[in-house]
């Protein structure tokens, strides 16, 4: 990805957004046909399920140079596979704690629940996330270890 | 060439740094728990030259864990340039080394200098220094002596320091890159004397006879028991041969993104299932005994054969790494027994 | 060799409006592998579909990327134009630069650049698509209808009418639903029970429909095709197969004044009761909350009096177990409980009703026979006000949505009540008329201008009881806001049409998404409006919308012909988005170890367990198995996997690593 | 400080070579034809029949080919593989005119100019035709220094044949004798050749193994069973050769992965005569 | 000892099993290492102390090992934990191996045949940490986000990747690891800082709810890498979040293949 803001150098964050494909990615087009208006930094990546969605694909985007991470998919009790979103809640809960604890600027990695018919939540959502993410700057620490430990 | 001198060992802080000024890397053993590692350092406190061996070996200063072997850079279309600069390691000074690691860099050099001289190896070495420091103390994993070495052995150091008195070491200067060294500051080197090193190195014995050795592994080769009863415990974990200061196998791996890409160099071990797995699933060495043998028989019989040398410099290294005790000593002593009886 | 083509479509001015698509383009030709890449005015067009089967042909495409609207859209359009092309379907992706690029960016570089980033992530995506061939799934000719309103009598009615089964699921004791409650339907004023009746009977004759009443929904398993369903039969205390429908057993019933919820609580029942006289099946139910033998152990009149025995105090609920195709969800509406307009005083005042309380009143089959008369002490009232838009249309008090019905029925009581008291007044408080349909606009006239209907536009603030009569304070806004009060007999409030109980607990056994209002989504709100997001279970009537009758009637023949496509072949075809365990050269076969984790966590049961047999019958290992019929997708085992040992077709670890790769 | 860089070159550094012609010869194997980009290294390059190479797919890594071509074909290299792993899948992606690694020639060489005024006999299986390849041309191509030429191939099916044009050449020329065969139920209705397994056919066929070498390569349960073949026709260990394929990531004997006991595969070899190939452990 | 001693002797006579996986004196006074004994008088050299901390249930899965016959084997709680959770992951059935149950306090010795016995044995609390490890995964826990950063990037800088982790670890039996596999290649080979992190966060994963905390794994790594705690502390998260603990039944829920519909979190928008 392209730093979004090349003309004014100022800090873009550059964002990815793993999200379902029938509640977010729904979510996302329903903004879109809402024409409501939000930061442009994020790239999405469809995935039937956020049960589908393994927890290397997040350290993979942060390798990738990405700042933010947004993972998203249905509501508990609304995932169209019926509990995939409960398995991946319960991988993030560990997963996210592990990051923690490994020293990883969780505030970069958004989990979050936006149905098909939220579409202002996900406008809301990367407005907010790109907002934070702009404050932290760029992931410098992760991004530093590219090259890093090779003689 | 050979001079021999004494220094005091507060003015290894000078010396020390002397040498950082002179803008050289310098690695050295670092404690960190109940081991030490060699590890770079920016003066002299952090050494730590207490433990017997350290756990990882200096043979990363010479042959790194991981190295760019290559780096490419993708074009329009995908079209392929090679990002040259030119190869300029750091030039070294690898400090507390034991003489059997000093000695290790020949065993390394065996391989890598072999018909097509590999650069990369080549040039790191020509810019590295080694100032070991004699062995007063010795455990019982130690076995340098009964491969040819000795706790004072001189063989492949620029300058060997041996423990005189509490307060002085001797200095052997042995190479013009140790000469180098102590240009840097000669002051601090005083004239020998009649100090010797022998009384103050330690004694280790003897434990087989390997020339005898090289003659009877190869007896036992298809005796597929022995070799499975030898490995049994072995987890393949490859420890040995990570710690080892002259294995020497490695794996080369593309690492890239959609800019570019690195070709690197990394350290493997003939002790994986996967080191030689082809991909249509046949593996020459598919149990981990035969696994086993291959290190066991490249150290004492093949690297005779082909390196006219031994591939083991008796450090003891794998013994104590090993996360389930198996003493190489133990095994050879054993291997020895089973091919003089056949 | 990889050789892809992307076509970029402008979408009018919806992409190129704010996307530069020339550069996007031009930037894709920079991309190793793209061979081809083009934009054009509208690429769903036939000219547009042309240009990539032409370029299909042409340059021998591997693979097609069509950056236009979502997915969603025209996936299948241009997967179509594929196929038709010869490339296998499972080799064109869309990359999404309308809803997820144009339509929410301004016009800028950086929009410009995102909208290439998304079609490259998509380029290096397809790269990794392989042929896939649909799955063919065997099709369970049998429907499944829930709901016995005029939604789902007129589905089954359609679907068993093509010669398949049906299963209908009526929660309450009888078929018909709300339809059965109203008195004449407008605009046509024809009595709803005249035309009702005889669809329930037919359903009821009807040999490919089997009735479960007084039953639900316990679960729904399996996938389109091939569901499972579990119906719970409550139990009715009354042997269907024994009763005869009689009536001696609720005759002689000493529990009579239980409030009947088929006359809104404006009548009463007995405690062994059919809902109302045509009732199907007309069989009754025991409310063992009312009961006496239930609440104190004693009475049995009905046991004593029934001629055939049929009484069981014992019965127990029963759960049947059945296979069906598809399912209709036609579950219909509530009505809003008023409550929360306290200053209406609904529930307070005896004589502020619903508008399905004033159908009762208006019915001929209703607790006043048709005479319109206030529920708190039966006189016919002189001035009835009528309030729009109860609940409806208001986001801070009540629901932002548009009942719909409410215009239309509101005229028709107004009509119904002059027509039967004719020097009576009738005031209706309205927001706007929303009179579209056919001789709807004319019926609302017809009130106003034939019946002397007064319509009042305005909000109604307040109703109060004074002086035994009810006083409606409201504004005219017609008349800049003129405070007005008008002293009422009775009062009817258009309350809001809601989803019905139960909705939201059911659209999860279902599977189906449900909007913030608990009502079923469709899935597409044009094009696919009786289609739910699982396929296999379509909606119809109230239970997605609030709508009238032939509107309901138009989307329950909707879905029953959705169901019927679906059952007109032997096998169906389904998108070959599944999970396969990989296979490996011996000595391994598959780098499944077999710890069967996947097993426990996927959704439909679908990770079973293979043996790797040597030629000698040994089994080699056992390793986890994929059963595509019933795997749907989802990838939970995917992301589980340590191994890497599952990959889901269509999102490939590769694929999704290539993409993360192309950012 | 600054140390003086030797001039030691790279010798992980690959040619840069473009794919002028890409073949696909079954399903999943594919040739390339490699010209260098570098006119000066072309001029420079030479290689002998039996050599290998490394080739690289940038970004996925090297694997290990025999040169297919023969070195009496100039301006040019092929080698044809089959895609399995990471890089032969990064290979199988490129097209005409994108850029590949190429390093080598390793390896030893066949003696062709010990076996000149000899009889030849060529026995491959499946995918191992290629590392013949090279030596067939060579052959053919140096047709006068040999006697008679026999060339026994087999693969599973008939789609599983590679090179099926030259298949054809071969059997249209009068001084090749050419038999192929594939196993039993790989055969089309319009299949003309053999049907049954490598062994069996080289029984038949039976090739004189009077002042006569012969080459084999294929996999190792093919070699198992024709080798007693070839003994029984009177083939000695010492005339008969192969081509090893151990797994190998340097090519210059560093990496340590190619080794079977002391013997460097990619030194030593990887040509082989059997009589070499008994004494090795097994290891390969 | 002499009793565990005995039923070795017994076993092997009878031979109810072909070998005995056990400790025996180790290279020096402080090491002990793993005995397959064959023949009962070998039963003689078996030890039994506080040096015997090896996880030996790492050997029952390997081939070489399975080769030897039927297996006994001594097991310390831990070591019985683990074979409960490889039995809940379908390596190993019951009946299969035969072990000998040593308590806490490595007196008495218990042979239990089944995993029904097994399990009544195992009790309800896993190993712990040491009190050592507990200061310093408290120490890790207070730290900074970015000190906690550095703090393991310095760990893991000195990770040169040699797998030994996984090799001792017994519930590391996967035919193909994922950082084996390459098509995509999942986790760089190479040991540099990126390959090194992504190695060690993926093994913590792969290893949550299912970590018996042996601490084999950092005991194998010959760079000190204090690696259990990861582990650790993704056991410790998984009891806290789901009451999910790993080993006290050979049908036992893993943790990331059940869910709750009302499991806890804070976080998730």
């Amino acid at each position: 990805m392209e730093n979004d803001n090349k003309a004014t150098g100022a800090f873009e964050p550059k964002l990815v957004a793993f999200v379902c494909n029938w509640c977010t990615y729904v979510g996302a087009d329903l903004a879109g046909t809402s024409r409501l208006k939000y930061a442009s930094n994020v790239r999405v990546i469809r995935l039937p399920c956020t049960g589908r969605i393994d927890f290397m694909l997040i350290l993979k985007a942060f390798a990738q140079g990405m700042d933010g991470v947004i993972v998203s998919g249905c509501h508990p009790g609304d995932c169209h596979y019926t509990v995939g979103n409960y398995h991946a809640r319960r991988r993030w809960i560990l997963f996210r704690s592990l990051l923690d604890f490994a020293g990883i600027d969780v505030r970069r990695v958004h989990f979050a629940w936006v149905s098909a018919a939220e579409g202002a939540k996900w406008a809301d959502l990367v407005n907010k996330v790109s907002g934070e993410v702009r404050e932290l700057g760029p992931y410098k620490e992760y991004q530093g270890l590219a090259g890093k430990g090779i003689a | 060439m050979a001079e021999t001198r004494l220094i005091r060992k507060d003015a290894l802080t000078k010396l020390f740094e002397k040498t950082r000024q002179s803008g050289r890397r310098i690695l050295a053993p670092k404690a960190k728990g109940e081991q030490a590692f060699f590890e770079e350092v920016t003066s002299f406190g952090e050494v730590c030259l207490d433990h017997v061996q350290t756990r990882s070996s200096a043979k990363e200063a010479v042959f790194p864990k991981c190295e760019a072997l290559l780096r490419y850079k993708f074009g329009d279309k995908g079209a392929v340039s090679y990002d040259e600069k030119p190869f300029e390691p750091p030039v070294t000074v690898v400090f507390g080394t034991r003489p059997c690691d000093a000695r290790s860099l020949a065993a390394l050099r065996a391989v890598f200098n072999w018909d097509t001289p590999d650069k990369f190896y080549l040039e790191r070495e020509a810019r590295t220094t080694i100032i070991s420091v004699s062995c007063t103390k010795a455990d019982s994993d130690c076995f340098c002596t009964s491969v040819g070495g000795g706790p004072g052995d001189t063989a492949g150091s620029d300058i060997l320091l041996t423990p005189v008195s509490d307060k002085e070491y001797l200095a052997e200067i042995l190479t013009e890159k140790g000469q180098a060294i102590v240009a840097l500051a000669p002051e601090l080197f005083a004239t020998a004397g009649g100090a010797q090193k022998e009384p103050h190195l330690a004694k280790v014995a003897v434990q087989f006879d390997v020339n005898e050795l090289a003659k009877t592994i190869p007896v036992t080769f298809n005796d597929e028991k022995v070799w499975q009863e030898q490995s049994l415990a072995c987890l393949g974990c490859g420890t040995c041969a990570y710690v080892c200061p002259t294995c020497a196998c490695f794996d080369i791996q593309d690492e890239a993104n959609r800019q570019g890409g690195v070709r690197l160099r990394c350290w493997d071990s003939c002790g994986f299932s996967l080191f030689t797995l082809h991909t249509s699933g046949h593996n020459p060495r598919h149990v981990q005994s035969q696994r086993w043998r291959q290190r066991v028989m490249h150290k004492f019989s093949y690297y005779l054969e082909r390196q006219g040398m031994l591939g083991c410099v008796g450090c003891g290294r794998c013994s104590r790494a090993c996360p389930v005790d198996m003493n190489l000593v133990e095994h050879l002593k054993e291997l020895a027994l089973h091919g003089r009886n056949g | 060799m990889a050789r892809i083509g992307v076509f970029v479509c402008h979408c009018g001015e919806n992409i190129a409006g704010t996307v530069d698509c020339p550069k996007v383009v031009e930037s894709m030709m920079h991309i190793p592998g793209v061979v081809h890449a083009v934009d054009y005015k509208y690429m769903c067009s036939d000219p547009g579909q042309r240009m990539v089967r032409d370029a299909i042909r042409e340059h021998k495409l591997t693979g097609v990327v069509v950056a236009a609207c979502s997915p969603r859209m025209h996936e299948p359009t241009f997967r179509r134009a594929c196929a038709e092309a010869g490339l296998n379907p499972f080799l064109c992706e869309i990359s999404n630069i309308r809803e997820h690029c144009s339509w929410v960016h301004e016009k800028s570089e950086a929009t410009t650049q995102k909208a290439i980033d998304l079609v490259r992530v998509m380029v290096e995506k397809v790269k990794r698509n392989r042929e896939l061939q649909p799955i063919s799934v065997p099709v369970t000719k049998t429907a499944l209808v829930l709901g016995g309103g005029i939604a789902g009598i007129q589905a089954a009615l359609d679907i068993a009418n093509c010669g398949h089964k049906v299963v209908l699921v009526e929660r309450e004791p009888s078929i018909g639903g709300h339809m059965a409650q109203l008195s004449e339907t407008f605009p046509t004023l024809d009595c709803s029970q005249c035309i009702m009746t005889p669809r329930m009977v037919e359903v009821a004759q009807n040999e490919n429909i089997t009735l479960y009443t007084y039953s639900e929904l316990e679960s729904l398993d399996g996938f389109i095709g091939n569901f499972k369903a579990k119906i719970r039969m409550k139990a009715r205390s009354v042997d269907m197969n024994l009763c005869t429908g009689c009536g001696s057993c609720y005759q002689k019933c000493p529990q009579k004044k239980i409030p009947s919820e088929f006359n809104t609580g404006l009548g009463t029942r007995t405690a062994i009761y059919t809902p109302f006289l045509q009732a199907v099946p007309n069989k009754p139910v025991i409310d063992r909350d009312n009961c006496l033998y239930f609440k104190k152990g004693v009475c049995k009149l009905c046991e004593k009096v029934c001629p055939t025995k049929a009484i069981k105090y014992d019965q127990q609920d029963e759960i049947v177990e059945v296979d069906v195709g598809a399912v209709v969800v036609a579950t219909g509406y509530n009505v809003l409980n008023t409550g929360f307009f306290p200053e209406y005083g609904y529930g307070k005042y005896k004589d502020v009703i619903t508008g399905l309380q004033f159908e009762r009143l208006a019915s001929a089959s209703g607790p006043t026979s048709g005479e319109i008369r206030r529920p708190s002490d039966g006189k016919v009232p002189e001035t009835v006000v009528f309030v729009a838009c109860s609940g409806s249309r208001d986001p801070a008090k009540g629901l932002p949505y548009c009942s719909k019905v409410c215009c239309m029925y509101t005229a028709k009581h107004a009509m119904l009540y002059k027509h039967k008291m004719h020097e009576g007044k009738a005031y209706i408080f309205y927001m706007d008329i929303r009179a579209g349909g056919k001789m709807y606009e004319e019926f609302v006239r017809r009130a106003v201008e034939e019946d002397g209907v007064n319509y009042v536009r305005g909000r109604v603030s307040r109703i109060y009881e004074e002086d035994g009569q009810l006083v409606v304070k409201g504004a005219d806004t017609l008349l800049g806001g003129m405070p007005l009060e008008i002293k009422a007999d009775l009062v009817v409030l258009a309350t809001a049409m809601v989803a019905s109980p139960g909705a939201e607990e059911l659209a999860q056994k279902l599977h189906v998404s449900y909007d913030a209002y608990k009502f079923i989504s469709e899935a597409h709100p044009k094009l696919r409006p009786v289609e739910t997001n699982t396929a296999g279970v379509f909606v119809a009537g109230a239970c997605q919308a609030p709508k009238d009758i032939p509107e309901t009637v138009a989307q329950a023949s909707g879905a029953a012909s959705k169901v019927l496509q679906l059952f007109s072949k032997p096998e169906l075809m389904r998108e070959p988005v599944v999970a396969v365990v990989n296979r490996t050269a011996p000595p391994l076969f598959s780098t499944c170890v077999g710890c069967f984790l996947c097993e426990k966590a996927c959704p439909y049961q679908a990770i079973g367990r293979e043996e790797i047999k040597a030629r000698d019958g040994k089994v080699l290992k056992v390793v986890a198995k994929v059963n595509a019929g019933l795997c749907q997708g989802c990838g939970t085992c995917v992301a589980l996997c340590r191994s890497k040992s599952i990959d889901l077709q269509g999102f490939t670890n590769e694929q999704i690593f290539a993409e993360i790769m192309a950012l | 400080m600054a140390v003086a860089t030797s001039n030691i070159p790279n010798i992980y550094k690959p040619y840069l070579m473009r794919i002028e012609k890409v073949t696909v010869e079954a399903p999943g194997v594919r040739t390339f034809r490699l010209v260098f980009t570098n006119p000066e290294e072309a001029e420079k390059f030479t290689f002998q029949a039996g050599q290998f190479a490394e080739y690289s797919s940038f970004g996925d890594g090297e694997s290990t080919f025999c040169i297919a071509s023969s070195p009496t074909r100039k301006g040019y290299v092929e080698c044809t593989f089959r895609q399995a792993g990471r890089v032969t899948s990064g290979l199988a992606s490129k097209d005409v005119g994108d850029v590949i690694g190429f390093r080598g020639p390793y390896g030893n060489t066949f003696p062709l100019e010990a076996w000149e005024g000899k009889n030849i006999v060529f026995v491959a299986g499946g995918i191992a035709l290629p590392p013949m390849r090279c030596v067939i041309w060579n052959v053919l191509d140096l047709r006068d220094k040999y006697k008679d030429v026999t060339i026994l191939y087999g693969a599973r099916t008939v789609a599983d044949l590679v090179y099926k044009d030259e298949l054809a050449e071969w059997d249209a020329r009068p001084d090749v004798r050419l038999v192929t065969t594939v196993d039993p139920g790989g055969e089309t209705p319009d299949w003309k050749g053999q049907i049954g397994f490598v062994p069996a056919v080289v029984e038949k066929a039976a090739p004189s193994a009077e002042n006569s070498i012969a080459v084999v390569c294929g996999p190792p349960i093919m070699i198992k069973f024709t080798l007693p073949v070839l003994s029984k026709l009177g083939f000695k260990p010492e005339n008969i050769f192969t081509t090893l394929e151990n797994r190998m990531k340097c090519g210059v004997g560093k990496c340590g992965r190619c080794n079977v006991g002391k013997t460097y595969v990619c030194k030593d070899g990887p040509v082989f005569t059997f009589a070499q190939v008994k004494e090795l452990p097994p290891e390969y | 000892m002499e009793e565990l001693k005995n039923k070795v002797r017994e076993l092997l006579k009878a031979g109810t099993v072909q070998a005995v996986i056990g400790y025996r004196a180790g290279s020096d006074e402080k090491t002990a290492r793993v005995a397959f004994v064959r023949q009962p008088d070998e039963a003689d050299g078996l030890i039994l102390d506080p040096r015997c901390t090896d996880n030996l249930a790492v050997y029952l899965l390997k081939p070489e090992v399975k080769l030897l016959g039927k297996l006994a084997i001594v097991a310390r709680p831990t070591t019985a934990r683990t074979i409960l959770q490889l039995a809940s992951e379908n390596q190993l059935a019951d009946g299969q191996v035969i072990v000998l149950g040593v308590s806490a306090d490595g007196k008495a010795v218990v042979e239990l045949a089944s995993f029904e016995a097994l399990e009544k044995f195992v009790g309800q609390v896993p190993a712990g940490l040491t009190e050592e490890e507990k200061v310093l995964l408290a120490k890790i826990e207070g730290m900074s986000r970015e000190e906690r950063w550095a703090f393991w990037q310095s760990e893991f800088a000195r990770c040169i990747k040699c797998y030994a982790c996984r090799a001792a670890c017994p519930m590391c039996y996967c035919s193909r690891c994922i950082v084996e596999s390459n098509q995509p290649q999942w986790i760089p080979v190479s040991p540099h800082d990126e390959g090194n992190l992504e190695w060690h966060l993926v093994r913590a994963m792969h290893l949550a709810g299912r970590c018996l905390n042996c601490g084999f794994c950092a005991k194998a790594c010959p760079m000190g890498i204090p690696l259990n705690l990861l582990t650790q502390r993704l056991a410790e998260e998984a009891k806290a979040a789901f009451g999910a603990v790993a080993g006290g039944s050979a049908t036992g829920e893993y943790a990331l293949s059940m869910f709750k519909a009302d499991d806890k979190e804070g976080f998730i928008r």
